[in-house]
């Protein structure tokens, strides 16, 4: 047991218990401000990854933009059912079951592989940096045509986001 | 060090839990929210696989950026639609969404 | 000597030899030099907020015609730890409905947003928290920290208008979110790196006068991002009786005016680092003490900016705060990053080595012209579709009487 | 680059401490007297009407909305500003369009009338 590894089981701990919480919890607002605490916690994991770059995204995208959202959501659609209708259907029961099973069969699928055990390689001077990813997004035997197709697909999430929720009742 | 198997099942389990949240809750927005976490567990293991596996290789990298941009976009659609509805027909229960169901 | 010249690198250097000697590992040894960095950076910025406190209100007092505190010690000096004992014996009160671990969890929050901005601040050329090679973005991430802070503040506290004025301050903050990262991001482009300490480095001619426009666009972004006048919405006490802090009392109320008097400076300091060069300033290669006295130099001059502005401005309606932000910053900062990337891209093609005094040239003459163009525009709108003016007859004023007539009555 | 993030991590754990310390004190030398009117909700004296959940506008929902896309979209450049110096003129303008398409969406909501307040 490593400093790094305990360190990773502290957050991995507080990350599933949150996640759970998201599941779990009644009030909409709670529930999203745990997904917070989720998201936090998977910035950490790519400190740890050495991707320090995705952290910030993380953190800029996810806790400063989406859960912004949602909580706005939240707030725009009043329950109108009322806290004490049941926040689970009829079928919760198969759906955890179903969850559990699909865990399982992850776990022993994953077990059988020969890398599960791998440890991360050293950095070497060729492992890309933030310069190498600007260049290779926009390079055109690179990723040019994600990149913008994926600012395509935000503009058209955007307008269409804009013109569902907006249109007149 | 940390080997990548704590990572992968840490990712499987988030899947899982968000799967449970999508399949089991009523309330629209808390479906999305497990789709969230799902989302998360999937770039979790993405950027994984590329520190353990092949650091040398952008793919990495750059698949899960596009992977934020997918999230984002789908929050945006996602939670207009459910407003939308909310306007509409007043309820945001997931089961009670069922015009199209027949 | 060594002391003399930069006090506080010969600390750390002492400190991390004295627990190097004790035989600790070298993991424990940076993690111990962190922990006091950390404690450091924390209880200066708190005890500096006293100073501030007074600072503002001095300052505050001249540009309204007052004296400011001056009973209380020397000038008043001593007024804000009087204001410390009284605010410490207040009593918390904490409404009912409230859901107390979120309530107690915001004032926190909003602190902490403010204080881990210092991680990344270079204070001089050898005395910075951290060079992670993301700062610019860590900025943007850290600030919006402060945005979740104002958010669970209102919708804790179980009251219409703590709840109601949280979500317009956040309308406002995440809207201007977006010039203030255009500008970062116009900072980047000229730097080449998103790491503080390069931006720094990358200044030999400030960026000030290089981009004078995201200069501007992120001062007045950051204003709105602290919720100051004239974009102080969150504190409308008219419409809103105190916003999201309505239902806090005590220190908790308190802890949200030390975030915000502390961020205020803050400001000042980004400012400082990203436009005007930082620590850098004659001498301060040499003598790193003298990059922290330009450096806080720098930094209360912009600070002195942003309260002359808070305390000469009247508060804006929302809705013109939105559409100043949405239909004329960002618009004008995504032309600047487009015009910056191709003028700078063309400048480097023809000279790699040019002279950065040059390229400043070029691209203070771009922004000029991306200036009055993006008036012009508004001008022409403005002269297209007139301003709203109130419908019906004017209404009576209350006015002096002039000259003449009081002379007819009196005859 | 790991030991460059500790001084972050090690931050997020002590930075709580200066404004929850001195909270914590202020609770024990602050008086604790609480009674029921006290404890009511304020709203400028008038009795609180019904649930603290009001009705909010939809607009909240479409700055939020416009916000998260151009946060997005804008984050995407920061590693293209980073790798300016090396990057083609192929590059410059893919980056350059891109900000330019960014640029058609504002247009777009703006007509929409996505922008206005009222």
């Amino acid at each position: 047991m490593t400093v790094m590894q305990i360190l990773f089981l502290l957050i991995g701990l507080v990350t599933l218990a949150a996640s759970v919480m998201v599941v779990s919890t009644r009030n909409m607002v709670r529930a999203a401000l745990y997904l917070i605490v989720t998201l936090f916690g998977v910035a950490v994991l790519y400190v740890l990854l050495n991707a320090g770059f995705f952290a910030v995204v993380q953190v800029v995208i996810y806790i400063g933009a989406i859960s912004i959202l949602f909580i706005f959501a939240v707030m725009l659609t009043r329950d109108v059912t009322g806290l004490q209708a049941a926040a689970f259907n009829r079928t919760w029961l198969l759906a955890a079951f179903l969850a559990l099973v699909l865990f399982g069969g992850l776990f022993l699928a994953l077990q059988g592989w020969s890398g599960f055990e791998t440890v991360p390689p050293a950095f070497t001077d060729d492992t890309p940096t933030i310069r190498d990813l600007g260049l290779a997004l926009v390079s055109p035997d690179g990723y040019v045509i994600p990149f913008e197709v994926a600012s395509v697909l935000l503009v058209a999430a955007m307008i269409g986001a804009i013109y569902v929720a907006w249109g007149r009742k | 060090m940390i080997p990548l198997s704590w990572y992968l099942i840490l990712a499987a389990a988030m899947f899982c839990v968000g799967l449970y949240g999508v399949l089991a809750r009523r309330n629209a927005i808390a479906i999305l929210l497990g789709i969230e976490l799902m989302l998360n567990a999937v770039n979790i293991n993405v950027v994984a696989f590329w520190r353990y596996l092949n650091p040398e290789n952008i793919a990495g990298q750059a698949f899960a950026l596009i992977v934020f941009a997918v999230a984002a976009a789908e929050v945006a659609v996602g939670l207009a639609l459910i407003i939308a509805l909310y306007r509409r027909r007043n309820t945001i229960v997931a089961e009670e969404i069922d015009l199209l169901k027949w | 000597m060594a002391f003399f010249v930069d006090p506080i690198g010969f600390i750390i250097f002492w400190l991390r030899g004295l627990l190097s000697g004790w035989g600790l590992a070298p993991g424990v040894v940076e993690f111990i030099m962190d922990a006091l960095g950390v404690i450091a950076i924390g209880s200066f910025g708190l005890g500096f907020t006293i100073f501030l406190i007074w600072v503002e209100r001095k300052i505050s007092a001249r540009i309204q015609g007052r004296i400011g505190p001056n009973r209380v010690g020397p000038y008043g000096l001593l007024q804000t730890f009087a204001d410390i004992i009284k605010i410490f014996t207040k009593e918390h009160i904490t409404p009912r409905g409230v859901d107390v671990a979120v309530y107690n969890l915001a004032p926190v929050l909003s602190v902490m947003a403010v204080l881990l901005l210092w991680a990344v601040i270079p204070l001089a050329s050898t005395v910075v928290g951290t060079e992670i090679n993301v700062g610019v973005l860590y900025i943007v991430a850290v600030g919006s920290l402060g945005t979740l802070a104002i958010l669970i503040a209102g919708w804790s506290s179980n009251n219409k208008f703590a709840l109601l004025g949280a979500f317009r301050t956040v309308a406002q903050m995440i809207s201007y979110e977006v010039p203030m990262v255009l500008s970062l991001l116009t900072v980047t482009l000229l730097a080449r790196s998103m790491s503080v300490t390069q931006v720094v480095a990358a200044q030999d001619v400030w960026f000030i006068l290089v981009s004078p426009l995201a200069f501007l666009i992120f001062l007045v972004s950051s204003q709105a991002e602290m919720g100051r006048a004239p974009f102080d919405l969150m504190e409308a006490e008219s419409e809103l009786v105190a916003g999201y802090q309505t239902e806090y009392s005590g220190l908790k109320f308190g802890m949200f005016f030390v975030g915000e008097f502390l961020h205020s400076f803050t400001v000042g300091a980004l400012v400082t680092t990203l436009f005007l060069g930082g620590w850098r300033g004659p001498g301060a290669e040499q003598y790193p003490i003298l990059g922290i006295f330009w450096f806080f130099l720098k930094s209360f001059v912009i600070y002195f900016i942003t309260l002359w502005l808070r305390f000469s401005l009247p508060r804006l309606r929302i809705d013109h705060i939105l559409d100043y932000n949405w239909k004329y910053l960002v618009p004008l900062g995504l032309m600047l990053v487009v015009l910056t990337a191709v003028l700078d891209k063309w400048l480097f093609m023809v000279n790699p080595a040019i002279n950065p005094w040059l390229r400043a040239l070029a691209q203070l003459a771009m922004n000029a012209g991306l200036f009055l163009f993006a008036n012009f525009l508004v001008e022409t709108r403005n002269r297209r579709k007139p301003l709203r003016q109130p419908v019906g007859a004017p209404r009576p004023v209350a006015r002096p009487p002039e000259k003449a007539s009081i002379t007819e009555k009196a005859a | 680059m790991l030991n460059d993030w500790l001084f972050v991590g090690v931050f997020f754990l002590l930075a709580w401490i200066f404004p929850g310390v001195p909270i914590l004190i202020a609770r024990f030398l602050s008086p604790n007297k609480p009674n029921a009117i006290k404890n009511d909700t304020y709203e400028c004296g008038v009795e609180t009407v019904g649930d603290t959940w009001v009705q909010f506008k939809v607009q909240y929902y479409n700055f939020a909305l416009t916000f998260l896309i151009f946060d997005v979209e804008i984050v995407f450049l920061f590693p293209w500003a980073i790798a300016f110096d090396q990057l083609p003129i192929f590059g410059v303008f893919a980056g350059a369009i891109f900000v330019l398409i960014l640029m058609g969406e504002l247009l777009g909501a703006w007509r929409k009338g996505a922008l206005e307040w009222a």
